[in-house]
């Protein structure tokens, strides 16, 4: 089995695992990283394929490859965001807890949270 | 050559993941970050062999990277941990002298 | 020549892995933190050192060996701050078994 | 030998990502994370993105490590609460049916990959002796997909845009995090007045090699963004308010040049974001110089969060 093959699968995996993760983990840090662990794992997907293309010398498809590097940076920038977002809830309310949005009054509040 | 730096390199990967049932296991933060802090080392010791076998001397700069920023989430650690506010008065104390 | 230099990278090499060893059993088995902080620190950067040590030969420029180097020297540099910060936060902690 | 090793890598991996979904403790997750990270470093390197290693080695670890870490101990006392919203065995089941579901659809698309693999090297390689750089990844990023490139660092600038839009009204245009205070004698204060100097190097030489070998502005300028933390971190400085004139003129003086540039080319060059022939690399050299300051101010201020104190404070 070539690394790319390999790789690939285990991208497969972390991405469902991380999907479960992201719907089991009541807390919003967990969901956090676990949608960290999706992103990384569709991350590694497009690596593996960007290793399938080598040619010319180059070790991978370069196109991919730098679009994976843009791609990194900006998943810590959506990361820094989600935590400020958490940051400031925790800071209003004392508690993190997204388990009001199940009551309707609490549900319409939610979509300005 | 390349064989054994192999060879040498899953030994020390085996490492990592030996140092892994710490963070695993804890018990204290201190325990895991001290764990990651191996892993660190661990983690650049793999660089540096892989890079030797497959003689591509770019990932040094990976390593270097990777050295640069180790010290970077276990400062984040030590700042963030309870009664960080207190590191000053630590300095002073006897106790916090020790090391 | 190429020979001896080989034996000398391997005989290194191993020596460093040997030293990651200690490091990881002290980690795993060594009863409370303080202990465990202890193994870890010395064995780990010895072992690193020596691996260095032994990739030394084979680098491919002076500026390679030197980039070897360095990252020895920022490692120690970091883990002997961190490890120290590490102690501190700990001890704050209370000490865990 | 090198088969082993990388299932070695691939199990690994996958039980730290396993860890970091199931763990009981958030700090234990993140710490997880962290090595997790450092694994999928590795594993980029065993896949010949020596770029994409550098960056993970960068940001995952390091960037990414201490803001889930800072926001792991902040949130420590809500854990247990919320631990008892954990979701019924239902729903559990569902979600790891759905898990389990998209996995299938995903190991079935990795087997049935097309051979061989569609590629665009052979472009790459012919056109980049155009550009008179030596990498391809910045070829890509600064050339051949240059508009990509712009939007992204329009995206970060307009997520720190985002991260200070939760900021308190009192303390709007103020510091981000809090005051820190460290014996300025003490080790942490030493290393951040021994390790800057050096990294502010590593990060310089990581940057200039990007033309010809792997590295490049991204690396680079998370290099000086954590240098740049570690001072903050220590003590030694403090985080600028932000609505300093000189800090808003470097968040966008990167994008500003780089629009500059690539509406230049409309003139010079005949196309929006083309260079023209012979003056490429001058070109490539001045976006990736006005960019560093850029995105190194960008991710550490993102990295240091909203504004938590008045500007006078």
């Amino acid at each position: 089995m070539s690394e790319s093959t390999l790789f690939g699968l285990t991208a497969a995996l972390l991405i469902g695992a991380g999907l479960y993760g992201l719907i089991v983990n009541p807390q919003p840090l967990r969901k956090i990283l676990a949608f960290n662990v999706i992103g990384s794992g569709v991350f590694l997907l497009m690596g593996s394929i960007a290793r399938r293309g080598a040619a010319f010398g180059f070790g991978g498809d370069p196109v991919p490859q730098a679009l994976l590097i843009t791609g990194i940076v900006v998943a810590f920038s959506a990361t820094a965001l989600a935590v400020a977002l958490l940051l400031r809830l925790f800071d209003e309310t004392g508690s993190v807890t997204l388990a009001s949005d199940t009551t309707p009054k609490a549900g319409t509040d939610a979509a300005h949270k | 050559m390349p064989e054994a730096l192999l060879a040498a390199t899953g030994f020390e990967l085996a490492m990592v993941a030996l140092g892994l049932v710490r963070v695993l296991r804890g018990p204290g933060d201190a325990d895991r970050m001290m764990a990651a802090q191996l892993l660190g080392t661990g983690g650049i010791a793999v660089l540096l062999l892989l890079g030797a076998a497959a003689g591509a001397d770019a990932v040094i700069d990976v390593a270097l990277t990777l050295a640069l920023l180790a010290a970077f989430a276990s400062i984040a650690f030590v700042k963030a941990a309870p009664g960080a506010a207190s590191d000053d008065r630590a300095a002073t104390d006897p106790r916090g002298d020790a090391g | 020549m190429s020979l001896a230099l080989n034996l000398f990278t391997i005989v290194a090499v191993v020596a460093g892995a040997f030293f990651f060893l200690a490091g990881t059993v002290g980690l795993l088995r060594f009863p409370d933190t303080f202990t465990r902080l202890h193994a870890l620190t010395k064995a780990d950067n010895l072992g690193l050192g020596l691996v260095v040590l032994g990739l030394l030969p084979h680098a491919s420029s002076l500026l390679v060996a030197l980039k070897l180097i360095f990252v020895w020297l920022l490692v120690l540099l970091a883990s002997a701050a961190v490890s120290q910060l590490i102690a501190r936060a700990a001890n704050r902690e209370g000490p865990r078994a | 030998m090198i088969i082993a090793l990388n299932i070695g890598l691939a199990v690994l991996i996958l039980a730290l990502g396993v860890w970091t979904i199931v763990a009981r403790d958030t700090f234990a997750a993140v710490v997880g994370f962290i090595a997790y990270g450092l694994l999928l470093t590795l594993i980029w390197v065993q896949l010949h993105g020596i770029d994409v290693a550098l960056t993970e080695g960068a940001i995952g670890g390091g960037l990414t490590g201490a803001l889930l870490i800072g926001a792991a101990s902040r949130l420590r006392k809500t854990e247990s609460k919320a631990r008892a919203e954990r979701p019924g065995a239902l729903v559990r089941g569902l979600a790891a049916v759905v898990a389990s579901a998209v996995t299938l659809a995903l190991v079935i698309c990795v087997l049935a990959l097309p051979d061989p693999a569609p590629t665009l090297a052979p472009q790459v390689a012919a056109n980049i002796a155009v550009t008179e750089v030596g990498n391809p990844i910045t070829a890509v990023l600064l050339a051949f997909r240059a508009v990509d490139t712009l939007l992204e660092a329009i995206v970060l600038v307009f997520a720190l845009i985002g991260v200070w839009s939760f900021a308190p009204d009192r303390a709007w245009g103020g510091r981000p995090g809090a005051q820190q205070h460290v014996d300025p004698n003490g080790i942490l204060a030493y290393v951040a007045r021994v390790l800057p100097p050096i990294g502010i190097m590593a990060g310089l030489y990581i940057f200039w090699v990007g033309a010809d070998h792997p590295g490049g502005k991204f690396q680079g300028a998370t290099i000086l963004a954590a240098m740049w933390l570690l001072t903050m971190m220590a003590g030694l400085t403090d985080a600028p308010p932000i609505s300093r004139t000189w800090l808003r003129f470097g968040l966008v003086v990167g994008p500003l040049a780089f629009i500059a540039i690539g509406l230049a080319g409309a003139v010079t060059a005949g196309a929006l974001f083309a260079y023209p022939l012979g003056y490429a690399k001058p070109f490539i050299i001045a976006i990736e110089l006005a960019l560093l300051p850029s995105l190194a101010l960008i991710l550490a201020l993102m990295l240091l969060g909203a504004p938590q104190r008045a500007a006078s404070q």
